[in-house]
């Protein structure tokens, strides 16, 4: 019953060309392998949502994979301007459609609950309603204030990294946990890249922990790191540096293309990108522990 | 004391701690509000509760974070949650206090754009978009935003309305029923905005040194002067202290406009 | 700014006749200290709501504490028939409301999320949906089927037992949770009762434990085995024979008021209760522990 | 083999079990149910996910579980969450494949009444209602049901519909769009019913030794009989001695209807 695969086999087996798809995280865990592999294996006329694109999709965007981004907010997290999806959608190359941050968690939450749509109190805001013609209004059937409405965000794949996941795919995650749960349980099929593989007895041992079950899992990857330059709590810091170099590697398509070959085309995984990056940026990014309180379920 | 030198990153930072009360829960952004807060808590406003909309309730950041998702707003914190429930059960129930807006641009209602300067099909400048501020203007109680007095951040009308203020009146905000008493103060670096009973941003402080006449010459709508102008209090050393020395020692966002 | 006081004072300063009460909790951690202090003092017109309520309601019922309820699933868990609560139904005695297990959740979850309600996808059986008027039905503005609609829940008190909180009312709890995070949030005010009062180093070294954060709490009470007959995991466990003594003493009102003479009224409060349980019953409801596995937040 | 001796409640369990397959993941009520599947994970199908409307998935019970939420569910489990999560992310969204159904009386299309009997408004017995069941009825692949063959527990037309079955016909169902397949299996202690093509709950299987009269006879409606009758599996010794020595060692679900 092992999902547990290569995660150039997962890409290759379960992302298809037009697929939408949704590599989940708000600044934190924010699946970079598997977008490199993505753009390595050359898929085309991707739909890439996300409440927060980054650099990865900036980086997906820029090689080609992308048609479109459904989206909350684009930015580089803590440094500023998107650039390449920016000016893609400046100069009309890219599709895009837009919500608030609560209404495109909403949307993942009305997918992953199985539901056509949710509502949500209004804002006063309301021009995001005139050009988006899938944000709609209705009564609320008990007298209040109509509501607004999104319709459910099933992606094709979504991608999904977590600290440790046994073998089936159970994961226990922690730190921000963004929508993560909600995009596993709303995508059709779900790519999770784990910083650790660890035996089912450590995933039982403190249920509590487990946010996305193996029952809704495709494929299970063994790729540490795999979320640099973002972070994996307890594991490793996010690489402030490479955010505020990616400012100025964006600027130019040269330099972008540069990057790519260095760092997506001319590594064979994320291992061999990890070695590339050496030990001083380990050593950089290194932390040391601090752990949680033991809690106890008792023996019954 | 008036040879206390200060950026118009401090100056502002400084009078938004001000406006924060003891056991407010803000909803902070990173960067100048992160600042005001954490200044906040360490003067006047010690049970400040600080949230971010990453999911995180009562963050004490052993380092100044730089982003809203840094893993240091994380360790140590009370609560960490998804971001479903921060804006449902947080901000849509009516649990935040105080939220910090951010945007390109502010009206004369108080509404922002934080979305797109040009048409939104074929934008000139196509901006981040709203992020959480859409909901953070609606549902928290009171909103501030921080923002250098220049005309072209103050038009008459924003060009797209990414979060509401007053909207075109503080009727229309009473129309569309949102909890919120929306955008009650904008720190800027000329002096303070506050709506007036129609929902009209008017001058109602100056900054020491600073006149009507410059608040006027950078706002891009007839600028109304509150009856009562008020003037802030000094910026003391004990408060760019705490800044300069715990909390952005190497000056990443107090340098700017310095 | 600590919120910790007696459960005597918290149930008088916060729980007023007529509240609408959510003692919160699916089997796990029922709060029957704070029960057994609303029947002390003498509390009327209640509407007592829960998904499942049981013993405890079975015994504020009894005690003339109701003059509703509103529930999804009336039983004595694993043992049969509610008895008090259904005899005083089938007397038309009590008044009551109506749902699905699901029904009632999504009302508490429309509540805490601030909604003025909430869709459920059509289960084809409507007979409830044509008893209870509040259940209603709305077209799917997508084009999908009508969806069943239920209104939010906010009552004016909710009442969760949790294992460890601090002095503010930030709380850990695990094992099944319920719907405790969401009666907490829906509600007015909120009484936490807990089995230990802890520093708040302990909530922060675990953030991601954390259900019920402070902010929303009124009253935070230091209540060792407050959920005893039912359980607390990790620290005792559920005390099936006294589930299955009630179901012998709740056939007649005489031994119902005998129970409630001697171990309501009769004690003081739930120190009392606990040491009038003696030692061979603490014994038989003592565990072993059964440890999580630790994490690693990382010093940042 | 025709010396083995069983209770009515065993040879249910035992027959309920084989209707299981290797990595269903089950929606488990309490009692019999919770035998039956584990049996079901300790003969054929291993890799079955037992979850609990409690909100436990997966779990492994060390001792025999006495009500649906007890602690030896939780510890050792594969995952804990929420009430609302285990009925949207879990049940409305597809995830399980396998319902457990009970209730006082099941009609002719397989609806289940757990609500009343008697006016719903002045009732003659109030039962517990509907718990999860009218969920798990709509939106789980395959639901099942164990119970005696009697007559009150099988009217032809519930007298209040707690969860659908095919409503009046297969068609209802269809119309109202329920994902799951409905009741596809009614076990009893004389054998066992499935839906024909219309809906309509038929005589499909004999346990040994039981009759089509019997069937008939304690049968609220005039039950229809397959065209091939099933006669099903002799229960066997390690089926039996799993439930007896391994499940139930004290008889408390195995000895009813002994």
């Amino acid at each position: 019953m092992s999902k547990l695969i290569s995660l150039k086999k997962a890409i290759s087996d379960y992302v298809n060309d037009g697929d939408v798809v949704y590599a989940a995280g708000f600044t934190h865990l924010i699946p970079f392998a598997a977008g490199h592999e993505i753009i390595r294996q050359g898929k085309r006329n991707l739909i890439l949502a996300r409440a927060t694109p980054d650099l990865i999709y900036d980086q997906m965007v820029a090689a080609g994979c992308a048609k479109k981004v459904i989206f909350s907010y684009m930015g580089n997290p803590g440094v500023g301007s998107l650039r390449i999806v920016r000016t893609a959608i400046e100069k009309g190359e890219l599709e895009w459609e837009e919500y608030s941050h609560f209404g495109m968690i909403t949307r993942l939450q009305a997918g992953a609950s199985g539901l056509p749509f949710l509502p949500m109190n209004q804002t006063g805001a309301t021009d995001l309603e005139k050009v988006n013609p899938k944000i709609k209004r209705i009564p609320d059937p008990y007298g209040g204030k109509d509501v607004i409405v999104v319709p459910a965000l099933n992606p094709d794949v979504a991608i999904v990294h977590v600290q440790r996941a046994d073998k089936n795919g159970n994961a226990h995650l922690w730190g921000i946990i963004g929508e993560q749960k909600e995009a596993a349980f709303a995508a059709k099929k779900v790519i999770l890249t784990a910083e650790e593989i660890v035996a089912e007895s450590v995933i039982r041992a403190d249920p509590n922990r487990t946010m996305i079950p193996g029952i809704v899992v495709s494929a299970v990857c063994h790729v540490p790191f795999a979320s640099h330059p973002s972070y994996s709590q307890g594991y490793f810091d996010r690489d402030n540096e490479f955010y505020l170099a990616w400012d100025k590697i964006s600027e130019s398509q040269e330099s972008v293309q540069e990057y790519l070959d260095e760092w997506v085309y001319g590594v064979k995984d994320r291992n061999a990108y990890w070695k590339k990056l050496g030990q001083k940026v380990h050593k950089r990014l290194s932390i040391k522990p601090r752990y949680s309180e033991k809690i106890s379920y008792g023996k019954y | 004391m008036k040879d206390i030198k200060y950026s118009s990153a401090e100056l502002m930072i400084i009078n938004a701690a001000r406006l924060l009360r003891d056991s407010d829960v803000v909803f902070v952004g990173v960067g100048q509000p992160n600042l005001a807060c954490n200044l906040a808590k360490r003067t006047h406003a010690p049970n400040l509760v600080m949230i971010y909309e990453a999911g995180v309730i009562g963050a004490e950041p052993e380092r100044l974070p730089l982003s809203i998702g840094d893993p240091t707003l994380v360790s140590g914190s009370l609560s960490v949650v998804s971001m479903y429930d921060i804006f449902s059960n947080y901000l849509q129930r009516g649990n935040v206090d105080v939220g910090f807006m951010g945007g390109a641009q502010i009206d004369k209602y108080g509404n922002i754009n934080a979305t797109v300067i040009g048409g939104y099909d074929h934008p000139k400048v196509r901006l981040p978009g709203s992020g959480g501020s859409q909901e953070i203007a609606a549902w928290a109680n009171r909103c501030y935003i921080m923002t250098p007095h220049q005309k072209r951040r103050f038009p008459e009308k924003v060009e797209f309305m990414t979060s509401a203020g007053f909207i075109g009146g503080r009727g229309d905000r009473d129309a569309a029923g949102l909890r919120g008493r929306g955008m009650v103060g904008v720190v800027t670096d000329i002096g303070m905005m506050e709506p007036d009973e129609s929902g009209e941003m008017i001058l109602t402080a100056l900054h020491p040194g600073k006149t009507v006449d410059e608040a006027k010459a950078n706002t891009g709508w007839d600028l109304k002067v509150a009856g009562q102008i008020r003037v802030t209090e000094l910026v003391s050393k004990k408060e760019l202290k705490i800044l300069r020395e715990e909390l952005d020692p190497t000056g990443i966002y107090l340098k700017s406009n310095a």
